[in-house]
Order: structure tokens, then C-alpha cells, then sequence
């Protein structure tokens, strides 16, 4: 069972659980436990959010594996995707 | 085969100082920027923008400027579709069309000074000036509020009544200016707290501050009548232009081509569409090009700034120099429409630090301003100078060396990110020690003289990215990028696809390709575009290789085994040896008809494993205490780059954070009348730093390899950024013994300081 | 908009005096062409001096100095031996803007702007300086200070113009210095100003001085208590002190973007005393 | 009123133009002969991107009307380059790296070519403070100074 761990105001759509077990084997597989563990995060995971699988962070990335024994946190999103968003959160330069 | 990329294929140009190909276009004055395209037939557009920071609009007449002869077309609310109040998340920071279509063309209210309100197409710009005069905008003047703290409160004047703070429990049930509450907890601050010998608690405010890009925004469209549109436009991100207009004008993306100019400069601020949409429906209407340029007054009243905030820090320590618990509050502005940085603002205030317990709070408020927009690192750089000021501090309350204290505590592979997860191999142990072992920071000062250290972090991205290799029939390769190029990326990019290929870097010819000729990019944005962008050409030159691999096997009548890739050529092995001369890529491209066509490669990746970068700066300055100017006397900035694939463009990198973080400490600021207008809104009152203002910025250059990349890169681009506001600040304690807290630190508050301690003379 | 440029004052005066609308004297522009792009002004005619003889020449007149109203801060800078006689003055009229507003900004168009932070007019004051008005009744000669009467308003009668300044002979040991603060180390506005000069005898004793201060006041001002501050000291610790105080006294100043009343009061007195000594020191020199 | 025509030499060359009294040197420059080279960053006078040499003063176009320059001769950065070479200012920018974006690099240029041609040898505070009139956000400056430095010892060495 992977650690899953909820960053930020995501705790809030789950009444406050900001910790899971959860037995994902990717993350396309991972947002779908928790959209059906917890129907408030379904619309937030597809976009906008960002996957940090043992350390490493992934985006808009639905097939990056997940192992058994990875520690995986759900981090607010690093940048937007696809332009839908006008002001993405940490684009400078 | 053999796996094949730089590192195996005897990397010569990575890492050198290559001459930039587009380097003579700029020298010489051929460069096209935004400003410099023209078409037949074009008019010139200009905006009409609201004098009042905070008025609803009751009625526009624009038909006297209808009738003026030489007007084509003006466009006001009435021209822009109304979008429906959807959030599209950004981050936690939700963005909403609603606010965006708002924000392009005041609808219901004016919420800034400079506010566009109406539009005007003419056959020349006097025509078109003249124009605006005539439009006639019924205004009912609204009490405004500018200031973050004022705008929180409950009987600040409301800019949105249907703005309820997200993020709290239960729900508001009254509309505030407070857009959002949020949270970021890891362990637990209080028992941080119980531990710590020492805590240090301060209040910081700073002010918001433009990117100030010496290029104005500058936008050309032509809209045919059956509804395709090309636009020209200085923006970082030509992919997110056509998004944003296509959305905004009601036009399907495939029919606007957007070709991004040279851009004089973004910082972030050119993430975002201002004249663009507006130009398209003036167009539209006028069925002529329109061509539109703003002023220098228009930029600054009219774009995104970064916000200014208000930060509460609390910091605790062992008596031995371990950081137990960090808590602070950021109250950021967002302008006049929700979204500020300070989701990210809030994730990297404590980044830098090896801290088991801390808790971020973080608020997103409107005000009557322009709306903030991305700038460099958004929101680090202000919490980081928060944070960076408290832990000097600690540093001299516990009587250990800054460097020291913060090489103690520093965030190193393994580490709990104060934000979540654990980091992979980073750089700031080493910039932190190239700074300990530095002739600058080992050379006395005098009185009045005094030193400063801070350290920065970003997290950097990947995302989205198209690159295209092509073979000319000569042997020269096309290389098309969708990013636009700001600070080298050509040069680098180049650089990388000569080694991957094993050709001539000269024979590389880089070009930005428009929306038409690439998949979709994401935008030069989040020290993104050398990262993704050299992802991409090892993934496009791949493809090249193995298709020449498989063409000589084929001419050859080899076995894959046969041959190899080496050099710059695929070379026959063994007995085939005897029988057979290496081909390279020239050889290939001259018969590639007789092999089977064309030869090129796509790299279409959505880069992922971006590595961040940390920081350290150390500056020294002289403070004159009888009028409280402020000196930089000497800079260095030590920085891991994973890789530098263009050294000398890194550097530049390191050197123009600095400054502008310099400008960011000392000078720069928006300031506003009683009246919510600007005061100082052009470059000899918002006071940007000159040639003359700085010395020589040092730099060292770090390299950690970023294992996530074929090369070891790491975008760099925005953490230099980061460190100089508190490193000028810890400079100016230790010049003065006086700890400033409200930036800029500019010589009426430095003299005030000074004199309220009796400071202020020579002796 | 009608553009002329007369090669006389004669022709310059008819034109002005004869204008309809709004009418304009374009020496370097660096003022008047920035009003304009910002709508602050729009003139119905502009009147070029710069082809007019005496404006745009320096001569050696009475033992003084004549220089023309529309010589460029970089000609100053460039003359053989202004910077020795008058080398406060010529610095102000070198801090007025950046290397490319030098090549175009005027003493005349600094002091016909009517800011009372234009850099090169505490210096002309101090100097003694006196401006040369050519209008419709003929010629005559105004103490500088007197030409500006508050933020852009002027002595001037309709149809006269600033054609020269006189400045007076120099008696041996005699020297000036103009220091302005600004927050950046160039290109901004003055934020306090101050121009002394003065003359010391054998002995280094302070036999006469003028002290001018600029951006602390609607106008600029001739501060004649500074001045008797150190008139007969040898500028020691105590005539400093007198010095500073007596300029604070005579401050102003505004609350603005570019400083606050007090910050231009202290400083005031601060650069009163360091030009002061620059002075000083200069003349013991001569 | 009618517009004014104009004689005057650009780069070298005969020119001719009509404009408005309100049309500034700039505007001609870029909206009337097509040198876009020169910059508009602020109008005003504050960022030196418009650069150009006024009968060989180093001025900001944006300051001059173009009804002014009759019988006067301009340089902007389109005439640097000397037929196939480039000046040594503009050959010591590449090599230095001494421009990111590249829209302050025309004025930067223009106002160092007219740095040199006074003061072949110039101190580094010399340099900066002839250059504090061409604002550039990129670089912050270091690359820029260093590269004026080089160019003037190239150039001192003939």
C-alpha cells in the first residue's frame, strides 16, 4: 500500500484527512481511489494538481508508476497545463 | 543499439561559450520585435482606460468617436462574450475566465486606474488618440481601497459581490476581498515551538514591483472575413496567446496563427493577454490589420506587477543552531481580480531548511490595482525575504556565523521538503560553501560598510514541449522551437542538438516556430524552456539516429549489430569494417531521396523530473548614515545549474536576478495618492536600477547534476531572484546594527531609522 | 502645430508674442517634447531658439561669463575653461539627465521649466547669476532667482524669453559647488539641491558667500542667513553647525513620491555643508 | 498645417521625409524611413533604447522632433556595421554574451560607440556612468560593462 499524503487546503475536501494507504499502481489508478474514497477531490485531481512520487514530482503525467512502498504526496500544482489558465501559478521568467 | 545521447556521443559544444545564432540580428538593429511588424493597410489601435481606481459604468457612448473620420472600429464590453464563472485550476489558484474577459475590457466596474474601458482603430495613431476623447463613459465613482491589510477588513470597500473567501470552513455567507485562505501544515509548529531555545518573531511588508521589461507589450492581428486570424504578439508564450484569444474572441484555436516576435524582455509578465484579444475583435469589426503598441504609462498602470505583501514570521531554535519550528502568515495582493503567488510563496518560505515543524498560512486579497501577474520565482522571493531576515537574526542571537547556521540546518538530498516531499540531489550545501571559501566573503569592511548573506529556492518545471530537428539536403540541420527565446535559449538549444548529432554547431540554424508549425509548447516560463527544450531535441535526435541506423543497415545489408552510432556517424563494425565508409548525418542527408525521403525528428514530450535550484547571494554595501543612500559595493552569487549548457548565459541569468532584486530591496516601488492613482507609473520616478547603481556580479557556478535530465540541467532562471532582498536587508542590520523590515529600504526610511537612533552622523 | 525657428530674438519675440494659442520655446526639449507625448501640453506653436546666435554661444563679457540660454549641458562640460572658473555650475548643469539628455538639455529650457528641482538653477543663483530676457519692450537683466516665481510659473512677460546668463567676474580665491541627492546615482530627479559659493581671503577666512537650495520650496531659494552663517569663519565645526541649521530653517519642502518633508529638511542642511566645503576647499585652491 | 519636408543624412545617406511638428526623430526613424532598429521603451528620455548620434552628440530620438534635424546628420545602430564587418563593439557583445534580450542592445551600442570615440580608454566607473541612460533589465549590466572594456582595447590596439 503506497503512503499518500494531501498537501495544503486539498485536506480540507476529505473533512480533514490529509493521510491515506492506498493500493495505487500509477497515478491514473491513484486519482481514481481517492475521486472514490473522496467524491469533493474528483474535480481537483485531473487538473491542477501535481504528484510527488518518492520525491520526484510529476504534472499532467496520468502513467508514472506507483510501488507499493512509495511515499506519494498531492502537492498544488507547479505550473498550469495547456494554457487554459491565464495566470499560471509559478511561471516567471 | 546502443542508447545514444550527449554524455555517450562526446559532448564538445555543451558547456561552451557558443556565439548566440541569433546574436547579429540583435547587434545590428534587424531584430523584429513587437513593435517592429507592420502590415498593409494596418490601423493603429489604442485604449481608452479608466482615470478612477474603483467606478461602476453606467453607460459607454462611443458614437461621436464613431463618426470621427478615420475611425474603423472601437469595441468596448459590449464586443467580449461573457464567460461563465468556471475556476480552471492553476496551482491551488484558481483562475476564472470571468475575471480574465474582465480584466481585458472593464465590464460592470472600473477596478483600477488604467483599467481598459474602450478600444479605438484608426487610420493613424493621432486619429485614434483623438478618438478616445470622444468616447463618453458615465461613471459612478466607488470608495477604493489599495492597501492588502485595509482590504481585508470588514468594511473595506468590496470590489466583487460575489467573492466569498474559499478555503474556509463553513463557507462565508458575506462576500469579502479576501479571495482565499490557505494552508500548508507539516508535523507540529506548537512542539517546534516548546523546543526551541530562541524564537524570533517579525512583522515584513514590501511592495509590489513591476518586471519592468524594457519592451512594451506590442500586439499586430488581421482577421480575415472567414474568420482566421494571424497575430503577432511579444509574449512568452505564443501557444498560450492562442488559447487565451480563441476562448476570449469565440474562435477555434486551429483558425488564429500566433507568431511570436522577439520579445524585449517578460519576467513572467508577458504570461498574460492584454492587447491581443482586443486587437483581434478591432480587426474583426474593422476587417483591416491592427496594430497595437502601449506606452511606457500604459505598462505600468496597466500590467502585471508582482504583488506587495504583508508577512509574519515566527522562527524557532535550539541553543545550538537547529531550527525547531517556522510558522508565518502571507498577505498577498492580487490586484484587482483573486489570484496572487501566494500558493507558491507559501510552499518555498521555508524550502531552503532541513525544519520538521512548520505552518504556512497564506490569503489571496483584491484590491484597486492592476491585477499582479508572474514575475520571476512568483511569491518566493517576497516570504523568502521574510523568512532569510528572521534566520540572520536567529544567527545573531545564538552568536553563530550565518553561513554556518544555515549550512546546519540546509535542505540536502533525503530531506523533507518543508512543503512535502523529500528532495533528490540539490546544490545549496555547495553554493553555501563557494560563498564560506570566497575571497569576498573572507575581505574586511569598514564603518558603515556591512555584509549580507541569503539563500533562495524554486522548485522549476517542465511541462509541454515540441522541438523539430530537420536535415537539409546539405547536411545542415533546422531546429524549431516553440518557445519564445529571451535570454539564449537558441544558443543553448543549438549547442545541444550539434552534440546529439555530432555536427558543426554553425550548421544549426534555431528558429522559434509559430503555433502553426509545431505541437503545442507551453511557455518560456518556470526556467522551463532550456530544460524541456533540450529534453526534447535528445528525444528528436534519437529518432534521427535510429532512423540512419536502420537506412544503413539497409544500404549496407547489415544487421543492426553491425553497425553503431558514434560521433556523428553510424559506422560499420567488424568485417563490414573492410567493406564499407562510416556515413554521417551529411552523407545521409545528401541521398536521404534515395533512402526513402526526408530525414527529421519530433521530440513531443511532456517533461517531467525538473530539478529545483537553490541559491546563495552575499553582497556588501555602505550605508551614508546622514542621508540614508544605500551603495552596493560588491556582489556574488553562487547558484547549481545542474548543468550549464551556455555557461555565459547562465551567468547572465545569476547577474540580472541580482540586480533586479537589488532594485527590488532599494527602490522600486508603486506608489499610489490618497486619490488609489499612480504616482510614479514611468521608468524616472519607479527608479529601476542604472548601469551606475552596481558593481561587478560575481558568479559561481554549481553544478549538481539533475539525475532527471540526459544533461544534468536545472532551469535557473528565476531563483537569482530570490535571495537579494534579504541578503541587502541582513547587509544593511550589519552596516547599521538596524533591522529593516519594509521594503524598499529607500533614504527616507533608512535616514528615518537612523535619526530615531541618533545615528545619523559620520562619526 | 506650427514649428518655427527664427535666427533672431527680434524674430523669436514677434512669434511669440504674436501666437493665438498656446505658445512654446524649444530650447533642448528634453522637457517640453516629454509634456507634450504625455498630453500635458499641446501648444499651437512652437518656437525653436536654437538657431539664434546668442543662444547657443559662450563669450567672455565684463569679465564675466555670457552663455547662452540653449547651450547643451555637454558643451559646458566640453568648454576649455568655464569648468575652472564655475565649476559648480557646470556640474549642476552636468547632472541635469542622462549622457543623451546632456546632449540636448539647456540651462534656459532647466530654468524655463519651471520645476523648483531643476538641477542647474541653485547653482546659477549661488553664482549671482543673472538671466538676460529679451521680449516686445527690449532687454533686460533678472536676478535668476527672480525668474521663477513657483512650480511653472515664471517672471516672464508674454512674447519674452530667456536668452543668456550673465555670470559675474570671479575675484581671486573664489570658487562654487552644486550637490543634489537622488535615491539612484543618476537619472532621477533632485530630490534636495544646494549650490554655494563663495570667496576666501589670504587667510582661508570666508569673505563672502552665496548659498541656494532647490526641491525644498515652491521655488528655488537664495538662502542669505546660510550664507551669514559662514561669512567670516573659516567653515570650522561651528560655522558648519550654523550653516545647516540656518539652511533647514529656510526649507519648505513638500511630502512626495520623491521624499518625505522632513528627509529634504535634514538633508538639506546636509549637502548645504558638504557643498560648502567642496567650495571651500576649490578656492583655497585657486 | 501642412506637414514639413525634411533633407537630412541618415547613416550616410541622403534622406527626405515629410512630418508632423508633434512627430518625433524616433517616430521618422522607425514609422516613415523603416530604421526600426532604434527602440521606443519610454518616450521620455529615461530608458536610452532609441539611442542615435545627432551630428555626432549621443542623443535619445525620442527627445528630438523631427522637423528639427534639417541639414543634420544621424547615425543609428543600422549604420554601425561597416559593409561585411561588424564594429568591434558589436563583435565583443557577441562574444561576451553582453545581451539577453536584446531590445536595450541597439541604444547600448550607439551610446558606447559614442563613449569611445571621446574616451578610447575608459575606467569601469567611466562606462557606467555613461551608460546609466540605456536601462537594461536582463543582464544587470556586468557583461555589458566588461564588453565596452574589451571593445576598447581592441579597438586601442587598432
Amino acid at each position: 500500500m503506497a503512503r499518500v499524503v494531501l498537501i495544503g487546503n486539498l485536506a480540507q475536501l476529505t473533512g480533514g484527512v490529509a493521510e491515506l494507504q492506498l493500493p495505487a499502481t500509477s497515478v491514473k489508478h491513484l486519482f481514481h481511489l481517492l475521486a472514490e474514497a473522496h467524491p469533493a477531490l474528483a474535480p481537483h485531481l485531473e487538473e491542477g494538481v501535481a504528484v510527488a512520487i518518492d520525491g520526484q514530482i510529476y504534472q499532467d503525467s496520468l502513467f508514472e508508476p506507483i510501488r507499493p512502498d512509495s511515499e506519494v504526496f498531492i502537492l498544488p500544482q507547479i505550473a498550469g497545463g495547456r494554457g487554459q489558465v491565464l495566470h499560471s501559478d509559478i511561471v516567471g521568467m | 543499439m546502443a542508447e545514444t545521447n550527449g554524455q555517450t556521443n562526446g559532448t564538445h559544444y555543451v558547456g561552451t561559450r557558443t556565439i548566440r545564432p541569433d546574436g547579429v540580428d540583435k547587434v545590428t538593429g534587424r531584430a523584429r520585435f513587437g513593435a517592429d511588424y507592420n502590415l498593409p493597410g494596418q490601423l493603429f489601435g489604442r485604449v481608452l482606460r479608466s482615470p478612477h481606481p474603483h467606478a461602476r459604468i453606467l453607460s459607454i457612448d462611443t458614437s461621436r468617436a464613431e463618426a470621427l473620420p478615420g475611425v474603423k472600429a472601437v469595441v468596448t464590453r459590449a464586443d467580449f462574450a461573457d464567460q461563465p464563472s468556471e475556476f480552471i485550476p492553476a496551482g491551488e489558484m484558481m483562475m476564472n475566465y470571468k475575471d480574465v474577459v474582465r480584466n481585458v475590457m472593464a465590464r460592470e466596474k472600473a477596478l483600477y486606474e488604467g483599467h481598459a474601458v474602450a478600444a479605438v482603430a484608426a487610420t493613424s495613431v493621432a486619429i485614434a488618440r483623438k478618438a478616445l476623447r470622444l468616447i463618453e463613459v458615465n461613471y459612478e465613482v466607488l470608495p477604493h481601497v489599495i492597501d492588502v491589510v485595509e482590504a481585508m477588513r470588514p468594511d473595506a470597500p468590496l470590489l466583487h459581490d460575489d467573492l466569498f473567501t474559499a478555503g474556509v470552513e463553513p463557507k462565508p455567507d458575506k462576500p469579502s476581498n479576501i479571495a482565499k485562505r490557505l494552508e500548508i501544515k507539516v508535523g507540529d509548529v506548537e512542539a517546534g515551538f516548546k523546543k526551541a531555545d530562541v524564537i524570533v518573531e517579525r512583522e515584513f511588508k514590501t511592495a509590489p514591483v513591476h518586471q519592468g521589461y524594457i519592451e512594451p507589450h506590442a500586439a499586430l492581428a488581421s482577421v480575415s472575413e472567414d474568420g482566421s486570424v494571424e497575430l503577432w504578439t511579444t509574449t512568452q508564450g505564443h501557444f498560450i496567446v492562442r488559447a487565451h484569444c480563441a476562448r476570449l474572441c469565440g474562435l477555434d484555436m486551429g483558425k488564429i496563427r500566433v507568431t511570436a516576435t522577439e520579445i524585449g524582455g517578460g519576467f513572467g509578465g508577458k504570461t498574460v493577454v492584454y492587447l491581443e484579444p482586443v486587437a483581434i475583435m478591432l480587426s474583426k469589426k474593422a476587417k483591416r490589420p491592427v496594430k497595437m503598441v502601449m506606452s511606457r504609462e500604459e505598462v505600468f498602470k496597466a500590467s502585471g506587477p508582482t504583488s506587495g505583501a504583508t508577512v509574519r514570521v515566527k522562527m524557532g531554535a535550539t541553543r545550538d543552531g537547529k531550527f525547531t519550528a517556522g510558522f508565518a502568515e502571507l498577505k498577498y495582493q492580487a490586484g484587482a481580480f483573486q489570484g496572487s503567488p501566494v500558493q507558491p510563496g507559501a510552499m518555498c518560505a521555508y524550502a531552503p531548511y532541513d525544519i520538521e515543524n512548520v505552518h504556512v498560512i497564506g490569503y489571496d486579497v483584491v484590491s484597486n490595482r492592476p491585477k499582479v501577474a508572474a514575475y520571476r520565482a512568483p511569491g518566493a522571493p517576497i516570504s523568502e525575504f521574510a523568512v532569510e531576515s528572521v534566520v540572520d537574526e536567529i544567527a545573531k542571537k545564538l552568536g553563530i556565523d550565518p553561513v554556518q547556521l544555515r549550512m546546519m540546518n540546509a535542505a540536502r538530498e533525503g530531506t523533507k521538503a518543508a512543503y512535502g516531499p523529500k528532495f533528490g540531489p540539490i546544490g545549496l550545501e555547495e553554493t553555501l560553501n563557494s560563498i564560506k571559501k570566497s575571497e569576498h566573503w573572507n575581505t574586511p569592511l569598514r564603518k558603515w560598510q556591512g555584509r549580507g548573506v541569503a539563500s533562495g529556492f524554486w522548485f522549476n518545471i517542465g511541462g509541454e514541449t515540441t522541438v523539430s530537428l530537420t536535415l537539409n539536403e546539405d547536411g545542415t540541420v533546422s531546429l524549431m522551437a516553440g518557445t519564445p527565446d529571451i535570454g539564449g535559449l537558441r544558443a543553448a538549444l543549438a549547442s545541444v542538438a550539434a552534440d546529439e548529432l555530432g555536427v558543426p554547431v554553425e550548421k544549426v540554424r534555431p528558429i522559434i516556430g509559430d503555433t502553426g508549425s509545431l505541437g503545442f509548447n507551453f511557455l518560456t516560463g518556470g526556467s522551463r524552456s532550456a530544460f524541456s527544450g533540450s529534453m526534447a531535441i535528445v528525444e528528436a535526435a534519437k529518432q534521427i539516429k535510429t532512423e540512419l541506423i536502420a537506412r544503413a543497415c539497409k544500404l549496407w545489408e547489415a544487421k543492426p549489430e553491425q553497425v553503431e552510432w558514434k560521433d556523428g556517424a553510424v559506422r560499420p563494425l567488424g568485417a563490414l569494417a573492410e567493406k564499407v565508409k562510416p556515413m554521417t548525418v551529411a552523407d545521409f542527408a545528401k541521398i536521404s531521396g534515395k533512402l526513402g525521403g526526408p530525414i527529421g525528428g519530433v521530440g513531443r514530450i511532456n517533461a517531467q523530473g525538473a530539478g529545483p535550484s537553490f541559491g546563495t547571494h552575499l553582497v556588501d554595501l555602505e550605508v551614508d548614515p546622514e542621508t540614508g543612500r544605500t551603495t552596493i559595493l560588491r556582489y556574488t552569487v553562487a547558484q547549481d545549474a545542474g548543468r550549464a549548457l551556455h555557461p555565459a548565459y547562465v551567468e547572465g541569468q545569476f547577474q540580472g536576478g541580482a540586480v533586479q532584486g537589488i532594485g527590488w530591496a532599494l527602490n522600486e516601488e508603486y506608489i499610489y495618492g490618497e486619490d488609489g492613482r499612480l504616482q510614479n507609473a514611468g521608468f524616472l520616478d519607479y527608479r529601476m536600477p542604472v548601469a551606475s547603481d552596481v558593481p561587478r556580479i560575481d558568479t559561481v557556478l554549481v553544478e549538481v547534476p539533475n539525475p532527471r535530465h540526459p544533461y544534468g540541467v536545472r532551469g535557473v532562471g528565476e531563483t537569482p531572484i530570490v535571495p537579494p532582498l534579504a541578503a541587502i536587508a541582513n547587509a544593511m542590520e550589519n552596516a547599521t546594527g538596524i533591522r529593516f523590515t519594509e521594503l524598499p529600504m529607500s533614504p527616507p526610511k533608512v535616514l528615518k531609522a537612523l535619526q530615531e537612533r541618533g545615528l545619523n552622523t559620520r562619526d | 502645430m506650427r514649428y518655427e525657428a527664427p535666427d533672431s530674438l527680434e524674430g523669436a519675440v514677434a512669434l511669440l508674442a504674436g501666437a493665438r494659442g498656446d505658445a512654446r520655446v524649444l530650447a533642448g526639449g528634453t522637457d517640453l517634447l516629454v509634456q507634450m507625448r504625455a498630453d500635458i501640453l499641446e501648444p499651437e506653436l512652437i518656437v525653436d531658439i536654437k538657431r539664434i546666435p546668442e543662444t547657443r554661444t559662450v563669450t567672455e563679457e565684463r569679465g564675466g561669463w555670457r552663455i547662452g540660454a540653449a547651450v547643451t549641458g555637454a558643451e559646458l562640460t566640453e568648454h576649455p575653461r568655464l569648468k575652472q572658473v564655475w565649476p559648480g555650475v557646470i556640474e549642476a548643469a552636468n547632472l541635469i539627465g542622462s549622457t543623451q539628455v546632456q546632449g540636448r538639455a539647456t540651462m534656459g529650457g532647466n530654468l524655463c521649466n519651471g520645476s523648483p528641482a531643476a538641477d542647474s538653477v541653485p547653482a546659477l543663483v549661488a553664482a549671482g547669476a543673472l538671466a538676460s530676457l529679451v521680449g516686445p519692450r527690449g532687454r533686460r537683466d533678472l536676478p535668476v532667482e527672480d525668474v521663477m516665481l513657483g512650480p511653472r510659473r515664471l517672471a516672464l512677460e508674454k512674447g519674452e524669453i530667456v536668452a543668456s546668463f550673465l555670470l559675474p567676474p570671479r575675484p581671486p580665491r573664489s570658487s562654487d559647488a552644486y550637490l543634489r541627492f537622488i535615491p539612484r546615482t543618476e537619472m532621477d530627479i533632485a530630490v534636495v539641491g544646494a549650490g554655494v559659493s563663495l570667496t576666501v581671503d589670504g587667510a582661508g577666512i570666508v569673505t563672502a558667500a552665496r548659498v541656494a537650495l532647490g526641491a525644498v520650496a515652491p521655488r528655488v531659494l537664495l538662502v542669505p542667513e546660510a550664507a551669514r552663517a559662514i561669512v567670516g569663519s573659516r567653515l570650522d565645526a561651528e560655522a558648519q553647525r550654523r550653516l545647516e541649521a540656518a539652511a533647514r530653517a529656510a526649507c519648505q519642502p513638500i511630502d512626495d513620491k520623491r521624499g518625505t518633508t522632513e528627509f529634504r529638511i535634514q538633508v538639506a542642511g546636509v549637502l548645504a555643508r558638504r557643498a560648502a566645503l567642496i567650495a571651500l576647499d576649490r578656492a583655497r585652491s585657486n | 498645417m501642412a506637414k514639413h519636408h525634411m533633407e537630412a543624412t541618415v547613416n550616410g545617406d541622403p534622406v527626405e521625409f515629410l512630418c508632423e511638428t508633434e512627430e518625433t526623430l524616433l517616430d521618422v526613424l522607425r514609422d516613415t524611413l523603416h530604421l526600426t532598429g532604434s527602440k521606443e521603451g519610454c518616450a521620455s528620455g529615461d530608458c536610452g533604447a532609441c539611442s542615435v548620434l545627432l551630428d555626432g552628440r549621443l542623443v535619445c530620438s525620442c527627445l528630438v522632433l523631427g522637423c528639427e534635424v534639417g541639414g543634420r546628420s544621424i547615425e543609428t545602430i543600422e549604420g554601425m556595421a561597416k559593409g561585411e564587418s561588424l564594429h568591434p563593439l558589436q563583435e565583443q557583445f557577441l562574444k561576451s554574451a553582453a545581451l539577453q534580450c536584446g531590445i536595450c542592445t541597439p541604444g547600448v551600442l550607439v551610446a558606447s560607440k559614442a563613449l569611445l570615440e571621446r574616451s578610447p580608454n575608459p575606467t569601469e566607473t567611466e562606462v557606467r556612468y555613461w551608460l546609466a541612460g540605456n536601462l537594461c533589465r536582463c543582464t544587470g549590466y556586468d557583461k555589458i560593462v566588461s564588453a565596452v572594456m574589451d571593445a576598447a582595447a581592441v579597438m586601442r590596439k587598432g
